[in-house]
């Protein structure tokens, strides 16, 4: 299928998020776009699929001029679509969610589910994905329910298929079985058009990359371009991929954690006897695949989850049993890794969020009143030094870019004196530019003496970032290896093999981005 | 590869016009006029004489219509009249309004941190409870009375609202369903202590207390009814705004409200929150329950609370959940009663037509978008909508 | 690819040994809370009157179908096993999947001991409490799954009171125009779909806040019904507001069966009409395509939407069959079993209705346990009324509400409306 | 279907009186309540019927209307304003002391202190309801008879207590052992709904007394009361009812088949009574207690019943109230009216 999209706009208020954007798609061709966080990406996929309405300009399908007002249309059209954010219903099984909208029945509208599951379980062959039908998506780990995402764009046989960000939240392995997929797919004809923020991928799988900033496209590139000019184009200026990183100097342990266990929701343990050390000056990443304990690790450090066994220490205080807010005041920074859901509050301005952990205390508060002016003027002050892309502090925060939400979280955090910063997915979504600048950050933090504990499932990050690795898989640390293991025996680590195992194989199978 | 120059975003021009403040009140105006005209159609239905006039239309149908007119013209005269015609009118629809402003503002206030206040009516009878029993059975100075029953007022509000927060941050009872429940337990609590002696007039065996003492009644101005607990609804409602918008425990409470998730990762109690709003919520039904028997009623009897309650849900709605809003709509409520019973007097309407009117107005005003595609020419404004627009899950 | 790397993905942990502390919490709550119920019941069963209590198992004459029992042993014995359960729960003596199940033992014991404690000397009605209990819980029900019709399509419905009013007014004007029990229930389920439809434009095309306008309906309802009622029901009541009542039918075979034969079948056709909604809606709403729909757009609007469904028909037909079922529930009020309308007739049914709903956290089924509970409360009360008991009346009045809050915060706990219950599905 | 206009007719009946205002003010049951409030306003049109007066009438939404309501009877220049119930004692004392020339009436209440221009309106319908209590014990098959109330106050168990008695006294006379289910007057315990609106919760109480035997049911609870009337309907003939206030067959026609007779509390024409007497300037503020006596209080005719009652019962009836009236029974009942 031939599709070219020519002059499409779309304004929200007096932002133009898309200005007279033109974009060929050429039959089976895998198009990367790429882009600033907040440049439009997301916005002009999501008028192609209907989900927003241009203000102008039109979409050309073979030659003829469509319009496309629902996501119906764009289904009949035959244009598929991975969200940015998940389009799964939570408390429905893997079949429910892949069958809704194109159910097979019975007579009388009841629910074929045996036809269902077949069809869950040939898609799921076919690719090489592995998936429960009769799971419910809100007990598999996310890197599964992206896998539910796709193998439901694929269920409708589009000709073109859009991926927005389905990477984010997949290990080495399993960006590498998508790409796979993505070949496959290629060579059935499908065009694909492929949003992420890792220039590696782009890189191993582009035909043709287009680069759009702020709302208009500014080029073209072609895949054998660097991942540097790549980034210059994206943020439209010299962008530094590696960050400038001393050796540590750890000093005290500033978090002792003993045999830390914390029984889930739905009774499993989701941490297990967990011994970590983070010491001051120094990053420890706390690597792994999403879903294997680390979110809890987390929110038990901060007393989010009340713990079943073990001890937490803070230079050498206890912590267990304490409020959340008593470890926020004792020094403990927290970035969390839904930032939509945990990190602000998305109907409260900038300026409030900026201050959402600190407006009791002075200068913002004095115990019963708040200090507006102070608050604005820390807005305002964070706003220039993180460089948050606000048309206001008194705009809402859930009406910015995921990365400039993501900036003003770490901003927050980042605006007080700290002893201990965890950050979880500290730049997930995030884009080059902001990433080079936030772990710059993070960084800094470290060398003024704070110890970091930084959970991370991207290998990118932790390479850049970490002093020291742990490994979780299955809520235990596998194994604590230093900053410089190769990838590949990290992403077999995460798969559960001991440090020598992972070694080994890791020699015998590189994975296609672990050798770029 | 190409390279191109960054623009910044484009500013469109903004939609010239009038404020977004005169826009929601020309709006709130239609909305009223439309609950006119749906409120004439039922005094025309309901009119003997347009009836009687109906039946030989064919051959006087101007008898009909002058009729309708007529009965239409008198009824809203006398509503008028009876709201806002001279000093007694208005004092008597800022009568009305006061327990309804304070009920509202603890509806508005729940409903900011994330919680839907049925229970402002069980609120307001324990207010009412605790302040008429203090004020029939204590004798005590001027002044200090009248604040002492006001204070047990507020109290009894209080604890029957605490009770309602403490439940939900404990076991996570549904405020939905623990607020409706206790509404009916306030009410048959009432009904029995009504039977008991100790709030029972002496010599009398029909539930109605003594009045309360002269030194605990609220001052009136001049000869009106109107008296001082209309002060205090307006205090109350600035004070609702400062807490909400300026104060510590407002940041709070409006951060659970929104995310009760991200607030509990900054390190905000949920639980406390809702303990928190739920108890001044209360305490400001039981405001309104002392204005209800220390300002009005006088003694205590198991009416104590009318429909003040509920009626506060839709007053705090109309007024989108803030206090000036609050207070507007209190006002509006309450000239809408005065000039309802003046209606009835007059013309003979029955009062349930004031209640479909005051059900309508709050439909016109919650749906700006039917108002406007009735009245074209209104502007629209970007700001308007889905204020309070939430689900049970807060 | 090694076989290392095959497993990649986290198959679930197993369940683990340590109790997680929000269980623990929890355990020790509701054991908390059976233990002092446990204990009462035995402190009833001790104070239980000697003599027999006796049981009516058949409504009918007094004199016949009557159990008799030992009172206190009987008591006692109940009074011990619920102690028995309520330890075993709080001691985590029974696997965890089965510890519902003690409180449901306690649940009954409790209230056998407190019968035989009540009716100790006396005559209980057994089979009058539970006929009663249907006849509380029958309204409910129907306004319950009206409720969670709309609740589970993303659509608050606190208008179920309105709804009801209208039902029962309609109902008794075309039964006593027409003198047909199906048109008038027609009519009454018509009547609840316009209520139903008000709700729906407002709140799917106007974006209202979904609280304000059942709210507003309400008043709305009690208003025009209230309105009507004078100027026209008040002047010529033998005309406009005699209607008949449905009779009971007994369903040949079924309403022999011995107990709950008569109970559950021999009644109207809107009891009957009420235990195939409970069944219906169960299944629909579980198991086609509709159903489906109806919870996908509850959940997520937007996920729905990008599969090609088209949410607000998906609500808007969801919002107004829970019309028809809240409209028949309005029935009730009259044609179903009162007879003659009278203003503000429904008194707060259609409020508890939503309570039975939200305690039944939003499952047809638990709605109608929810609503058989309240039902089951009432009566009780009203029976005690009867045969006298130590305890005071207005404390009685009181107890289906406090039964409920007890309920609600010790065995129900926090429930989960459907993610975007209430909140209006827009687009761009 | 237009027919042609009519044309003006002058007033029928009565003399002409329209300057005069009879005026009335309702309490928060409102007129339309089957109750105390729809009697007396039925008394004040009778009034103006009969006298050729002008009506004017204020419904009350809550309590806190009744000053409100009082006051503009006052502005609008009322002769006589009657207000319905005990709820309505303080605005009324208070409108009369300030407005010594209007005349007042109040139902249900006294004034603590008798005040010139306040004719107090009281009813002792214990006295008619012993006689329907010893009707019922004596119509019995079951020897089981029941009753219950709205909200426990006096307006409402003075009914049952009467009828209470009036079974006891069957008894005694008849060595029977009819029981009262629903209402204990010693222990002023008994069977609620807890409100006057729910009519299904009314029939539901009703249904349960009947369950529990009782076959003549007595319900003292407004619209809700209405509820028992039609259990008793809907027993098909096997339990009948008494009602209250009214004559429940005029009132409430439908259920007319099952009532054997209703206690009449004769506020209507009471209120009537005290409206002429200001028309003829015969106002006086002694206390009007309604009983046997004066008719105040009375039984219904027994309309579809009075063939089934045999002549000796109602005899008996008969005797009850000229003992009743000349003192040689007396009621117990707290709840009746105190002379003031
Ligand atoms: N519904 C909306 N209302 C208002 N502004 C919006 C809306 N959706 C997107 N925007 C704004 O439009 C711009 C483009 O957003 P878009 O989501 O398309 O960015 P993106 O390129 O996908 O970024 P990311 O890489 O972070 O996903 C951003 O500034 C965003 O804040
Ligand atoms: N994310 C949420 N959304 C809605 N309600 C919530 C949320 N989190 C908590 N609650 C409600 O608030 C209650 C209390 O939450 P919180 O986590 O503060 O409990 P707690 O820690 O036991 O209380 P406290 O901190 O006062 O001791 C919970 O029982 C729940 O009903
Ligand atoms: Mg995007
Ligand atoms: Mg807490």
């Amino acid at each position: 299928m031939h599709l070219e999209l020519s002059g499409l706009t779309k304004s929200f208020g007096s932002l133009v998020a898309n200005d007279h954007i033109d974009l060929v798609i050429e039959p089976g061709e895998i198009h990367c776009l790429l882009g600033e966080n907040g440049a439009g990406k997301s916005t002009l996929m999501n008028m192609l699929y209907g989900l927003l309405q241009p203000d102008s300009g039109e979409i050309v399908i073979d030659g003829r001029k469509v319009t496309i007002t629902s996501p119906s249309d764009a289904i009949k059209h035959g244009i598929g679509m991975v969200h940015q954010h998940f389009m799964l219903v939570p408390v429905f099984t893997v079949a429910e969610n892949i069958m809704l909208g194109r159910e097979n029945t019975h007579p009388g509208g009841v629910l074929d589910r045996k036809k269902a599951n077949a069809l869950v379980s040939e898609l799921s062959e076919r690719y090489g994905f592995e998936v429960d039908p009769e799971a419910l998506v809100e007990d598999i780990p996310v890197g599964v329910q992206q896998r539910v995402e796709i193998i439901k764009a694929l269920t409708n046989d589009a000709s073109v298929l859009i991926l927005d960000e389905p990477t984010a939240v997949l290990t080495p392995a399993e960006i590498d079985e998508l790409i796979a997929v993505m070949r496959q797919l290629k060579e059935n004809g499908t065009s694909i058009v492929f949003i992420t923020h890792k220039l590696k991928e782009v890189k191993a799988i582009a035909d043709k990359i287009t680069v759009i900033r702020r709302g208009k496209v500014v080029g073209q590139a072609e895949p054998s371009a660097t991942e540097e000019q790549l980034a210059e184009l994206m943020v439209g200026r010299a962008v530094d991929l590696v960050v400038d990183k001393e050796p540590a100097q750890p000093q005290d342990a500033v978090l002792q954690v003993t045999g830390l266990t914390v029984i889930d929701e739905r009774g499993f343990t989701a941490v297990d006897n967990v011994d970590l050390e983070v010491r001051a000056g120094e990053i420890l990443a706390v690597a792994g695949v999403q879903g294997n304990g680390q979110t809890e690790l987390a929110e038990a450090l901060l007393g989010l989850t009340p713990i079943a066994a073990g001890s937490i220490k803070l230079s050498g205080a206890e912590l267990t049993g304490k409020s959340t807010r008593h470890r926020l005041d004792a020094g403990i920074g927290y970035v969390p890794e839904d930032r939509g859901h945990d990190g602000f509050v998305g109907s409260f301005t900038v300026a409030e969020n900026l201050v959402l952990d600190l407006f009791r205390k002075a200068p913002f508060g004095n115990g019963l009143a708040l200090n507006t002016d102070e608050i604005d003027k820390n807005a305002h002050a964070r706003v220039e030094e993180f460089d948050i892309r606000t048309q206001g502090i008194d705009l809402t925060v859930s009406s910015l870019s995921g990365g400039n939400q993501q900036k003003v979280v770490l901003a927050r955090e980042l605006s007080r004196p700290l002893k201990l910063l965890v950050a979880s997915q500290p730049t997930r979504g995030v884009d080059v530019g902001s990433i080079e600048f936030l772990h710059g950050r993070i960084v800094r933090e470290r060398d003024q003496g704070t110890a970091v504990l930084i959970v991370s499932t991207e290998l990118d990050e932790i390479a850049a970032l970490a002093d020291r690795v742990a490994v979780m898989y299955r809520g235990k640390v596998v194994g604590v290896v230093p900053a410089d293991t190769p990838r590949d025996e990290l992403g077999l680590m995460m798969a559960g093999a001991s440090k020598t195992e992972a070694h080994d194989v890791a020699i015998e199978n590189p994975t296609t981005l672990g050798t770029i | 590869m190409s390279t191109a120059t960054a623009t910044p975003p484009v500013a469109k021009p903004e939609r010239s016009g009038l404020p977004s403040w005169a826009i929601q009140g020309l709006v709130s105006v239609s909305a009223i006029v439309l609950a006119l005209l749906v409120g004439a159609i039922l005094i025309i239905v309901g009119d003997d004489e347009v009836n009687a006039a109906v039946k030989y239309f064919g051959a006087a149908p101007m008898d009909t219509i002058s009729a309708a007119f007529s009965a239409v013209g008198e009824a809203y005269q006398a509503l008028a009249v009876g709201a806002i015609g001279g000093i007694t009118p208005i004092s008597e629809s800022l009568t009305q309004a006061t327990p309804l402003i304070c009920g509202g503002l603890a509806v508005s206030l729940a409903f900011r941190t994330g919680l839907f206040n049925i229970g402002a009516q069980g609120q307001l009878i324990m207010g009412a409870i605790l302040a008429g029993y203090v004020g029939f059975a204590w004798h005590l100075p001027p002044v200090l009375h009248l604040i002492v029953a006001i204070v047990a007022g507020l109290i009894g509000g209080a604890i029957w609202g605490g009770m309602v927060g403490l439940l939900k941050a404990r076991t996570g009872a549904h405020e939905v369903i623990v607020t409706i429940m206790l509404n009916y337990v306030a009410i048959y609590l009432l009904q029995w202590l009504l039977t008991t002696s100790t709030f029972q007039r002496p010599g009398r065996a029909d539930p109605i207390s003594p009045i309360v003492d002269a030194n605990a009644q609220y001052p009136q101005f001049g000869d009106t009814r109107l008296h001082v607990g209309f002060l205090l609804a307006l205090v109350a409602a600035v004070f609702v705004w400062w807490l909400l918008n300026k104060s510590t425990i407002g940041f709070e409470l409006r951060a659970v409200g929104a995310n009760a998730d991200a607030s509990k990762t900054a390190g905000m109690s949920v639980g406390r929150a809702y303990v928190v709003a739920m108890v001044v919520a209360g305490a400001l039904a039981g405001l309104a329950g002392t204005q209800q028997v220390l300002g009005t009623d006088l003694p205590l009897t198991d009416g104590v609370a009318a429909s003040v309650g509920f009626d506060a849900i839709t007053v705090a709605l109309l007024g989108r959940g803030t206090p000036l809003g609050t207070v507007l709509a209190g006002l509006l409520f309450g000239a809408l009663n005065a000039g309802g019973l003046q209606m009835q007097l007059i013309t003979q309407t029955p009062l349930t037509l004031t209640t479909v009117l005051q059900a309508t107005i709050v439909l016109f005003v919650a749906a700006p978008a039917l108002v406007r595609s009735i009245f074209r020419f209104l502007p629209k404004d970007r700001g308007a909508g889905a204020i309070l627009a939430k689900g049970w899950n807060g | 690819m090694s076989d290392v790397t095959v497993q990649d993905t986290v198959p679930a942990a197993a369940p683990a040994a340590i109790e997680a502390p929000a269980d623990r919490v929890r355990r020790l709550r509701v054991g908390g809370l059976m233990l002092v119920f446990a204990l009462i019941g035995l402190g009833l069963a001790i104070f239980t009157k000697g003599g027999e209590a006796t049981f009516q198992l058949v409504s009918g004459d007094l004199q016949n179908n009557l159990l008799g029992l030992p009172a206190q042993p009987v008591a006692l014995l109940l009074g011990a096993l619920g102690v028995l359960a309520a330890v075993a729960y709080v001691l985590r003596r029974v696997p965890q999947k089965y510890s519902g199940w003690l409180a449901i033992v306690l649940g009954v014991c409790f209230i056998g001991a407190f019968l035989c404690w009540a009716a100790a000397g006396k005559t209980f009605p057994l089979a009058n409490q539970f006929q009663g209990t249907l006849n509380f819980a029958t309204p409910l029900i129907l306004g319950a799954l009206a409720g969670v019709l709309c609740e589970r399509a993303g659509v608050i419905n606190i208008a179920i009171e309105g709804q009801f009013l209208v039902g029962a007014f309609t109902a008794a004007v075309v039964a006593s125009t027409t003198g047909s029990a199906v048109a008038a229930l027609i009519a009454a389920a018509v009547s609840g779909v316009l209520m139903a439809l008000l709700l729906a434009v407002f709140s799917i095309k106007y974006l209202v806040n979904q609280v304000v306008l059942g709210v507003v309906l309400v008043v709305f309802a009690t208003g025009i019904t209230g309105f009507l009622f004078d100027q026209f029901l008040q002047e010529d009541a033998a005309k406009l507001n005699t209607p008949d009542v449905l009779s009971a039918v007994k369903i040949p075979g079924l309403g022999d069966i011995p107990f709950i034969g008569p109970i559950l079948f021999n009644q109207t056709a809107l009891v009957y009409l009420t235990y195939i909604a409970v069944a219906v809606v169960t299944f629909v709403l579980f198991q086609t395509r509709w159903g489906l729909r109806v919870r996908a757009v509850g959940e997520h609007p937007k996920a729905a939407d990008t599969v090609g469904i088209r949410v607000k028909r998906v609500r808007y037909s969801a919002v107004l069959w829970a019309g028809v079922l809240a409209g028949l529930g309005g029935a009730f009020f009259t044609v179903g079993y009162a007879g003659s309308f009278t203003k503000e007739m429904t008194a707060g049914n259609g409020f508890i209705a939503l309570a039975a709903l939200i305690m039944g956290r939003w499952h047809p089924i638990g709605a109608m346990v929810a609503a058989l509970f309240f039902g089951f409360a009432t009566q009780l009360q009203s029976q005690l009324q009867i045969i006298q008991t130590p305890i005071p009346g207005e404390l009685l009045l009181m107890a289906p509400y406090l039964a409920t809050i007890i309920a609600v915060a010790g065995l129900v706990g926090r429930v989960r409306a459907p993610k975007a219950d209430g909140e209006p599905y827009v687009t761009e | 279907a237009c027919g042609s206009k009519p044309t003006e007719s002058g007033s029928t009946g009565g003399s002409d009186n329209k300057a005069f205002k009879a005026c009335m003010v309702s309490d928060s049951g409102g007129f339309d309540d089957k109750s105390f409030n729809q009697t007396s306003y039925k008394g004040l049109q009778d009034a103006v019927k009969a006298k050729g007066l002008t009506e004017v009438k204020a419904e009350s939404k809550s309590d806190n209307d009744y000053p409100t309501n009082m006051t503009a009877m006052v502005n609008a220049k009322c002769n006589v304003i009657i207000s319905v119930g005990f709820k309505l004692e303080d605005a009324t004392d208070d409108a009369a002391t300030k407005n010594p020339d209007v005349k007042f009436a109040i139902v249900d209440s006294a004034p603590a202190k008798p005040i010139a221009n306040v004719k107090p309106l009281g009813f002792n319908t214990a006295q008619s309801s012993f006689q329907a209590g010893y009707l019922a014990a004596a119509m019995s098959k079951s020897g089981k008879v029941g009753t219950f109330g709205g909200v426990k106050i006096p307006p409402v168990t003075i009914f049952m207590d009467g009828f209470a008695e009036g079974v006891k006294y069957y008894n005694k006379q008849k060595s029977k052992n009819v029981a009262v289910l629903g209402w204990d007057d010693v222990k002023q315990e008994g069977l609620f709904t807890g409100d006057f609106e729910d009519k299904a919760k009314g029939q539901n109480n009703a249904q349960n007394l009947i369950t529990q035997g009782a076959d003549i049911i007595f319900p003292v609870a407004g619209p809700a009361g209405l509820g028992g009337l039609q259990a008793a309907k809907a027993s098909n003939g096997k339990v009948n009812a008494i009602w209250v206030d009214t004559d429940g067959c005029e009132s409430a026609a439908e259920y007319c088949s099952v009532l054997l007779t209703s206690v009449k509390k004769g506020m209507d024409v009471a209120v009537q009574d005290a409206i002429v007497s200001v028309v003829d300037n015969k106002f006086d503020n002694s206390q009007f207690i309604g009983t046997l006596e004066n008719g105040g209080t009375s039984l219904a005719p027994f309309h579809e019943f009075d063939s089934k009652i045999p002549a000796e019962l109602k005899t008996e009836l008969e005797q009850l109230k000229t003992d009743i009236v000349g003192g040689k029974i007396t009621i117990e009942s707290k709840a009746q009216p105190k002379a003031s």
